[in-house]
């Protein structure tokens, strides 16, 4: 089978100064197919979302391409092209405060992508909205509000239905519940699962709550600053970690057992993430890594399959 | 073990252009020497107002105390002068934020921060302050003292903002460190990190810690005792086993069910607790969860229920505990699991 | 010239010298206060009152012109030849302030330098049509050389004229005539004047400071000849723009002398002193043909619509008088003031609403029209404040008394200038000072293809009187040909006459001798004096 | 237990399982306004807000009809009523030349209103279109902005102000353009400042996958949301305008009479100080009182549109 | 910081460069001629024309001012006619700078003060009493504050002295007049920058250590909330310091303003031209000030702007 999204070899730098360049992204490449969901891990700063703006093309990468349906998505220069991909890839954003124009109407809000895509009559639009409003658990009467009159969990319903409103293929979830209450953050998770077996949704999930990815993805991709360090099915992640970085991250996570928590052993890196501006020749994660060898520090250690079947891969020296 | 904090039915409110916003409404509780007490409950329940009550940070006004005391170490601090708070505050009671980011003057050198303690009170001299920090600065972890000591607060990582907070929260040498949130902005591998130094500076110095937080995640690992807080209440407060193994209020067992676990099956639903949580303005008459919860009665939703207390540590605010109730299990936490490790 | 030429400067910069005495360490010192300070002290550029009255206190002309009395000044002596075009001047001894002789040839230095093209003074017209050769010198078609004017040895000075001019020696007390010292000049260049201790001085006083736009101070010359007749020690002319400020300076014992404001002309109404500054105000019409001026009765329902008593009081508080002539009446006639021997009232100074209607109705037939609100006239005026208040009187007593349109225009000064002479204008008011006192001054604005003669008015029989004027040697006749002249003007209501301008002046009263003028210079305070 | 003695007393048949409502969680308790009403019931509640606006819309009445009650046309000369104090003919008082003051208070409001308000929009269209422009597209189109802005904050007011006035030929819109043209600056530095700021916030980049181009973008999802800074501005900015117009009409650039403005007035007003201050005080208590207003009004608006503050109630 | 400072300047001249050339085109689209004088005959003209060069193509007057001034030489005034528009700014611009500096000094202190004060005493009476001296100050034109300082203080009460410069006594009146605006300003921007101040949670942290409010507000209030105010000073430092028509008028002060607004009145071109440029010059200099005050005062920006 054929991925729905390849992406190859992409890079994202961003230019701090003259001499100093942030390299959000570096030569990252992954593949997902339709109608699974991958999971992208990492601490913050690693450049998930960078990945997955790039993605939906609002970053133009420095390097790279990211292939839909065989096709660059950057090498599109007519319009219905451009407009073609929009409405096939779509995204929610991590935060439903700042991603919804406190200025504008719910209606406006989820209206705005049908209208621009479709030809359709006032009465149309608003069916297609209230339909979506259903789906996502509000109903016809919050149409004419303004975000600010509903709570978070129903603001990012908002967002999701807008996602969802130009009917995507393809949805990137950057962080979706992480500014969620906790009593709220399963709602949206079993919104998008349910929303996912509906309509054959395909998903790129981007997250640091391990625990959720763990739950809700197929395929799992670690990555550390701005490099991918392993990928993997979910369930061969957790249970047999590689990498070094994937392994401590893993320990981390805070169970809420306490005798678990309590209990676990956890791996204790040294150090705090360096800094991904002029990054150094090297294995990233060397300043931090405990089985650091001599070759870490003088060479980008690459991706390497580990184990075929599971697509496993690690990019770590010790491998 | 001496209780030395102890909240008996406080209140606090908030004025508003929009009305009065009752943040916090009669919660009870006490910390003892050495304890690490969890506060978890969602965003805007109110365990920011109360932490911040112990020592009286919240703006008054237009906040105000509707009723209860608050008794440090015999001293009550609802009544206290700004004068005698501040002798508490630092010394006696250190307080982490929740935000590294935003709780460090960012014009100020990072020595400087930790020094000010001291200079308000005129302690020790020059050499000595810069003694002090660095000594504090090493005991948090920081590596290459001297320079960051001349750092600004934006030349360092989050993790390390947060130890810089830690550092200014025990450098007075309190009894209690109040942390609020002391985790929530960091990543899980720093966070870890921060826990971890946070249980060994308790252990070391022996200062109590009251954590606040929204991960239960975080409680299972570093608390003892629990308090579990809903719509400006403390719904269900216990040991930290009580409260994971024997969970007596259903927004408890709501949230433990809700969370995803490395243990969740993938073909799994989750049970989120629908609904949202209570609006402060014009809190519910009845039981603030009433309206999410599965087992609610008709009295639930008129009358706020009493405390029953399970055992010496343990109760819970809910009509279920009461005797007309039919009796439930709320779902919880295996307690097999526990005989399994 | 034009009264307004320094009014640029922001407020009406005539009105605002001041002055009253100080008993600075029983020094005898006389301050008082000008709106802008003098733009420049270099005799032959000076181009405004505030430069020439500073000026007329420093430098000596060949003779002094003591408020219309010519008195001898450098020359202690003169002869006129037969045909009245040749005056030889006889020289004193004197020095400049530095101490060396003062020369003939400083005169003809001077006089040169005028005309000279490259020095390039906006003032060389003072001569231009009178002295031998000075306006081809001027228009560049003939050297410097070729002036009229010769030094025949240190002590002697001959100057040719075109014409015999009776007032010629009148203006020879104009600092724009008085002597500069060439190697001086040369010296500073550019900068010459520039500074006070860039300059020489020739006249009673000498610049001791010059703050620019602060303050001059000028200091007795210890070298002047005729010392022994100054009183005054120091005198201190400060720069106050705002002539309230000034009122107040007075107030406080800071100035001797100063010009009150009609605003506040009130408070003080039995303290003041008024006195003629020279300037005459009047609106200007053109008469191109290209609006409806071109109609006489127009014209003269305008002047008649007028209620000049009105005007003043409202625009001016009275403290200008209301005026229906051109000429201003202080110029010199044939023994005594000019309208003393010649009084003539072209309309009524109440004005006469029932002629103003009659000629409007003359004009309207003429005209083609039927309504008056159709007849739209563009007054023009300054952008200050005075100006303004004055064109709303102005644009409301027309309005009122003859239903026409007028809209007003106010641009800065320059601009008016520019306007005016490009005869860009419907009626704009400007007004007139003497160069020299004598009707001649106004008068020869008129003649047809004047330069001057902005409002294109053309008259034969204005013309002829003029020529006999300019062509007569009897003076009484020249005199009745001027005043024909201005009689057949005001009758062609070829401008609309409006008032006299007169300043209201509060002077401490230990000054003497404090002298005010109206021609070139507002005040001659050479022989002042302070007496406890 | 004690408690328990009290809740014995409590029916038993309140303790039927009804189980959860979350509609009636759901269901927002705010009521449905739009935005807009939203807002303006702020303003109301907002008491400071709103006098200001009243007095407002009291002047922008009186500078309508204010003129027309007196009796006394605002040109209305008259020798025999002059510097008049205030009574029971003249309200106001009269002024040097007899005319109403009440009158010309009025009539002056029209001209000073009228440039406050207008030459404050102008600027703030302008100016927040090509500071939106230059912040939204940034790169070399805002650096080349920028520096015109640059040198444009260096090319003398006055200058400007003349030459518009002498190209357009003096009045109340010459004035407005000259004011305009140099006004519009200040806005586009602040209006950059921000969209700079929300062009990278959430709803842009979401609009942008949606496939939303940029002109939508900046019209419809940014500028509204510079709209209270903007409104803010619009307020502090009409006094500035009011007082640039007395000052081109102190040094004689102002409109042309007989019209007048409040900067007018109180220019006459202040050489009169010294015998008739109320021809000073009278012009400058509306000047004053009317900033005043537009401050409040201002704040609260600031208020009233800021979403951070919304949602709290 | 060097090379920043260098390059800023590099673009600053080239900014001033475009300023002198479209204000060397305006100029001389002013209307009005600046011969103009009713005695002006065609060869008085030509004279004049000759002597400031005005018969040379414009083209070649542009590039032969450009050549002045670079050699430091902004030629002579056509009003004050013997005077060198350098020397005319090196005499008044002293005037001009040491009552702006005074005014400046007072109103920005003052300002601060108040803005402070008023913050932390939010809703109450001193926040009123400071809200109404900035509404005030900002609504009320110079003209009428210089009017009433100098007759109040000047004539009725001769508290000071009413006019002209010779001493301190002198300064006091035209630095208030010419401060209040600064002052209410200040006041406002202050009030609001700390209002925000005031919230932040550092100011928790500061309180949670037990430190005094003095001492809060003098170490960690102040520094942070000071920006804004900064960043409006620039302008306005600028145009005060380079003096103000209106009360130098009143106040009968020798200053630049005075001079710049009667060289636009007079068409005095050489003049405006100089006074522009120097303007200009002053402004570029007081944003280079403020852009080098913000990263002394914020050490994030020092290292954004390296
Ligand atoms: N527009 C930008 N300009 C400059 N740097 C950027 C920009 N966007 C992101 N970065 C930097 O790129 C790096 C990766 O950012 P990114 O947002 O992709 O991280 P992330 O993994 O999504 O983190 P988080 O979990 O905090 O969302 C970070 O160091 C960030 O500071
Ligand atoms: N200064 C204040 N003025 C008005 N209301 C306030 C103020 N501070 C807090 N509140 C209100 O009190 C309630 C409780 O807030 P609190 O900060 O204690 O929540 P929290 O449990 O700490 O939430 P979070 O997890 O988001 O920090 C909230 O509704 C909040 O809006
Ligand atoms: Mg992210
Ligand atoms: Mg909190």
């Amino acid at each position: 089978m054929k991925p729905l999204i390849e992406v190859r070899n992409l890079s994202k730098y961003f230019q701090i100064s003259k001499k100093e360049t942030l390299k959000a992204v570096d030569d990252v490449s992954f593949d997902i197919y339709e109608g699974e969901t991958v999971g992208l891990v990492g601490e913050s700063g690693c450049g998930k979302s960078t990945t997955g703006r790039c993605i939906v093309k609002l970053y133009d990468p420095t390097n790279g391409k990211v292939l839909y349906d065989g096709k660059n998505i950057f090498d599109s220069n007519n319009k219905s092209e451009k407009l073609e991909y929009c409405k096939n890839a779509q995204m929610i954003f991590q935060n439903p405060y700042s991603s919804l124009n406190p200025r504008m109407t719910v209606k406006d809000i989820i209206g705005e992508g049908i209208k621009l895509h479709e030809n359709i009559s006032e009465k149309e639009l608003d069916e297609k909205i209230e339909d979506l409003l259903k789906t996502v658990g509000l109903n016809r009467d919050h149409m004419s509000r303004f975000p600010h009159e509903f709570s978070g969990g129903q603001r990012q319903r908002i967002g999701i239905a807008r996602a969802l409103s130009v009917n995507p293929k393809f949805i990137v979830c950057d962080e979706p519940i992480s500014a969620l209450d906790v009593s709220i953050q399963a709602q949206v998770l079993n919104m998008l699962k349910k929303l996912q077996k509906e309509r054959k949704l395909t998903y790129l999930f981007i997250a640091h709550d391990l625990s959720v990815v763990k739950y809700i993805s197929d395929k799992v991709i670690v990555m550390y600053l701005g490099m991918i360090v392993e990928q993997a099915d979910a369930e061969e992640l957790y249970k047999n970690p590689l990498h070094p970085y994937t392994k401590a991250l893993l320990s981390a996570i805070p169970e809420a057992d306490p005798n678990i928590a309590k209990n676990k052993e956890r791996i204790k890196l040294k150090g705090e993430i360096p800094s991904p501006i002029n990054p150094k020749n090297s294995c990233r994660f060397v300043e931090r890594c405990m089985y650091a060898k001599d070759i870490c520090h003088n060479e980008i250690p690459k991706l390497k399959t580990y184990n075929d079947e599971i697509s496993h891969k690690v990019a770590c020296h010790l491998f | 073990m001496d209780k030395i904090l102890e909240v008996n039915d406080l209140s606090f409110s908030f004025h508003t252009y929009g009305g009065i916003v009752k943040s916090v409404r009669g919660i009870s509780f006490d910390v003892g020497e050495g304890e690490i007490v969890g506060i978890v409950g969602e965003s805007g329940c109110g365990k920011s107002v109360t932490a911040q009550c112990l020592v009286r940070l919240n703006p008054e006004p237009p906040g105000f105390f509707e009723s209860g005391s608050i008794k440090y170490k015999g001293q009550e601090i609802t009544t206290m002068s700004e004068h005698e708070l501040r002798k508490i505050r630092g010394v006696e009671i250190g307080f982490i934020f929740q935000d590294p980011m935003t709780s460090l003057n960012p014009t100020m050198k990072i020595g400087k921060q930790i020094e000010e303690i001291f200079i308000q009170r005129k302690l020790y001299n020059k050499k000595e302050l810069k003694e002090k920090a660095i000594e504090i600065l090493k005991l948090v972890g920081i590596s290459d003292v001297e320079r960051r000591y001349n750092q600004y607060p934006h030349e360092l990582s989050g993790g390390m903002k947060q130890r810089i907070m830690i550092a200014i929260a025990l450098v007075g040498n309190p009894s209690i460190v109040i942390a609020d949130e002391p985790t929530t902005s960091l990543d899980v591998t720093i966070e870890a990190q921060i826990l971890d130094l946070l249980k060994d500076l308790q252990k070391k110095l022996k200062t109590s810690v009251i954590l606040i937080t929204h991960d239960l995640g975080v409680i299972a690992k570093m608390c003892d005792r629990v308090l579990v807080m809903y719509g400006g209440k403390i719904v269900e407060k216990g040991n930290a086993d009580d409260i994971f193994y024997n969970t007596k209020h259903p927004y408890t067992s709501g949230l433990l069910c809700s969370i995803a676990s490395l243990e969740t099956k993938k073909n799994e639903e989750l049970e989120p607790i629908e609904g949202t949580p209570p609006d402060l303005f014009s809190p519910p008459i009845g039981c603030p969860f009433a309206a999410r919860c599965e087992y609610a009665m008709e009295i639930c939703y008129e009358t706020i229920p009493q405390e029953y207390k399970i055992n010496e540590e343990h109760s819970t605010l809910c009509w279920l505990e009461h005797e007309y109730a039919e009796k439930v299990t709320l779902p919880c936490k295996k307690q097999y699991e526990k005989e399994a490790i | 010239s034009t009264p307004g030429e320094n009014a640029n400067a922001n407020t009406e910069q005539k009105n605002d010298q001041q002055t009253e005495q100080t008993t600075n360490d029983g020094k005898k010192v006389l301050r008082y206060s000008l709106t802008a300070d003098a733009p420049t002290l270099d005799p032959q550029l000076m181009n405004s009152i505030p430069s020439s009255t500073v000026g007329f206190h420093i430098y000596e002309g060949l003779m002094r012109n003591h408020v219309g009395e010519i008195q001898p000044g450098m020359a202690e002596s003169y002869d006129l030849s037969t045909d009245g075009k040749t005056y030889t001047f006889h020289l004193r001894d004197a020095k400049w302030s530095d101490g060396v002789a003062i020369k003939a040839a400083d005169y003809e230095y001077a006089m040169k330098r005028l005309v000279d093209p490259a020095t390039a003074s906006d003032y060389s017209f003072l001569v231009t049509t009178l002295i031998k050769n000075a306006g081809e010198i001027n228009a560049g078609n003939m050297p410097v050389d070729e002036l009229g004017v010769k030094a025949l040895d240190d002590k002697t000075l001959t100057i040719e004229l075109n014409n015999p001019t009776g007032y010629f020696l009148s203006m020879l007390s104009m600092s724009q005539l008085c002597p500069v010292r060439q190697d001086v000049v040369e010296k500073y260049g550019k900068d010459y004047a520039a500074d006070a201790e860039k300059n020489v001085y020739s006249g009673p006083f000498i610049v001791k400071e010059w703050k620019h736009e602060d303050r001059i101070i000028l200091e007795k010359n210890p070298n002047y000849w005729n010392k022994d007749a100054i009183n005054l020690e120091e005198v201190h002319i400060l720069t106050v723009a705002d002539p309230m400020t000034a009122v107040a300076m007075y107030e406080e014992g800071e100035l001797d002398f100063v010009n009150v404001p009609s605003e506040v002309l009130k408070n003080y109404e039995d303290k003041v002193i008024y006195y003629n500054d020279g300037a005459n105000d009047f609106i200007k019409l053109n008469l191109d043909g290209s609006s409806e001026l071109k109609s006489k009765d127009l014209r003269l329902a305008l002047n008649f619509a007028l209620n000049r008593e009105d005007y003043v009081l409202l625009s001016s508080q009275n403290m200008y008088q209301p005026n229906t002539r051109y000429v201003l009446p202080q110029v010199n006639g044939v023994e005594k003031a000019y309208s003393e021997e010649y009084p003539f009232e072209a309309f009524p100074v109440k004005g006469d609403t029932t002629k103003a209607k009659e000629h409007l109705t003359l004009a309207m037939k003429e005209l083609g029209v039927s309504d008056p609100s159709k007849i739209e006239l563009e007054l023009l005026t300054t952008d200050q404040e005075r100006t303004r208040i004055e064109a709303e009187v102005l644009q409301n007593q027309l309005q009122t008394a003859l239903g026409i349109t007028v809209n007003i225009r106010q641009v800065p000064y320059k601009q008016r200038l520019e306007m005016e002479s490009n005869h860009e204008f419907e009626m704009v008011v400007t007004g007139w000072v003497p160069d020299y006192p004598d009707p001649m001054s106004y008068l020869e604005l008129w003649p047809t293809g004047s330069p001057y003669n902005h409002g294109s008015y053309s008259s034969a029989v204005y013309d002829g009187y003029i020529k006999d004027a300019l062509s007569n040697t009897d003076a009484k006749l020249r005199m009745d040909a001027l005043f024909n002249a201005e009689k057949t003007l005001l009758q062609d209501g070829a401008i609309v006459p409006l008032q006299l301008r007169r300043n209201a002046m509060l002077i401490n009263e230990k000054v003497k001798g404090f002298e005010t003028y109206f021609v070139g210079i507002n005040f001659d305070y050479i022989y002042a004096d302070i007496v406890e | 237990m004690e408690n328990n003695e009290v809740l014995k007393k409590v029916d038993k048949n309140a303790f039927k399982r009804i189980g959860k409502n979350v509609e009636k969680m759901e269901a927002i308790s705010r009521p449905n306004l739009t935005y807009w009403k939203d807002a303006w019931r702020r303003i109301k509640k907002n008491k400071a807000a709103f006098a200001g606006l009243i007095i407002i819309i009291v002047y922008v009445i009186l500078a309508v009809f204010g003129p027309l009650i007196s009796g006394y046309e605002y040109t209305q000369i008259d020798s025999s009523r002059m510097n008049q104090f205030v009574s029971k003919e003249h309200w106001f008082g009269t002024d040097e030349l007899g005319r109403d003051l009440w009158t010309r208070v009025w009539r002056g409001a029209r001209v000073s209103l009228l440039i406050g308000f207008i030459s404050t929009i102008l600027n703030t269209i302008i100016g927040g279109l090509v500071g939106g422009i230059s912040g939204y597209y940034g790169g070399a189109l805002d650096l080349v902005l920028m520096r015109i802005i640059d040198v444009l904050y260096g090319i003398p007011y006055l200058i400007v102000s003349i030459l518009v006035m002498v190209v357009l030929g003096p009045g109340v819109s010459s004035l407005i353009i000259a004011m305009v043209i140099v006004g519009w600056i200040g806005t586009a530095r602040f209006v950059r400042g921000e969209v700079l700021r929300l062009k990278e916030q959430d709803f842009v980049a979401a609009a942008k996958v949606l496939g939303v181009s940029d002109l939508p973008i900046i019209v419809k999802h940014i500028l509204p949301n510079v709209m209270g800074l903007i409104i803010t501005n619009l307020t502090m900015a009409v006094p500035k305008a009011i007082f640039n117009e007395a000052f081109l009409s102190y040094i004689g650039l102002g409109i042309s009479p007989p019209e007048c403005s409040w900067g007018v007035l109180a220019k006459s007003g202040v050489k009169m100080l010294r015998i008739y201050p109320y021809q000073l005080f009278i012009p400058s208590f509306f000047i004053c009182t009317t900033m005043l207003a537009l401050n409040l009004l201002g704040d609260g608006m600031r208020d009233a549109l800021d979403p951070k503050l919304r949602g709290t109630e | 910081m060097g090379k920043y400072i260098l390059k800023r300047l590099g673009i600053s001249l080239l900014t001033l460069l475009v300023l002198i050339t479209i204000v060397f085109i305006l100029v001389r689209l002013m209307p009005g001629d600046p011969f103009a004088s009713d005695k002006l005959t065609p060869e008085i003209r030509q004279n004049l024309e000759r002597y400031y060069g005005f018969d040379k193509p414009i083209i070649v007057q542009y590039f032969t001012y450009i050549k002045n001034i670079l050699n430091g030489d902004f030629g002579y005034s056509m009003k004050y006619i013997n005077q060198s528009v350098n020397t005319i700014i090196a005499d008044s611009f002293p005037y001009s700078f040491d009552l702006g500096m005074r005014g400046l000094s007072v109103s920005i202190s003052l300002g601060l003060v108040l803005g402070i004060i008023a913050a932390l005493n939010r809703g109450k009476t001193l926040d009123y009493m400071s809200v109404i001296i900035a509404i005030i100050g900002t609504s009320v034109p110079d003209f009428i504050i210089g009017g009433l300082l100098q007759y109040f203080f000047g004539i009725k009460w001769g508290l000071f002295p009413v006019a002209q410069y010779k001493g301190i006594e002198y300064t006091i009146l035209p630095s208030i007049a010419l401060g209040f605006y600064t002052l209410a300003m200040v006041s406002r921007i202050m009030r609001a920058s700390m209002l925000e101040v005031v919230q932040q949670d550092y100011i928790k942290t500061a309180k949670s250590k037990g430190i005094s409010n003095f001492r809060i507000t003098a170490k960690h209030q102040i520094r942070n909330a000071i920006m804004p105010v900064v960043t409006v000073l620039g302008p306005t430092v600028a145009s005060v310091l380079t003096g103000t028509f209106v009360v130098e008028s009143i106040f009968a002060i020798p200053g630049m303003g005075k001079y710049y607004v009667q060289s636009v009145q007079n068409l005095d071109y050489s003049l405006i031209l100089g006074m522009t440029v120097f303007y200009g010059a002053f402004l570029v200099l007081a944003n280079m000030v403020v852009d080098i005050l913000y990263g002394v005062i914020d050490p994030r920006i020092r290292v954004a702007g390296k």
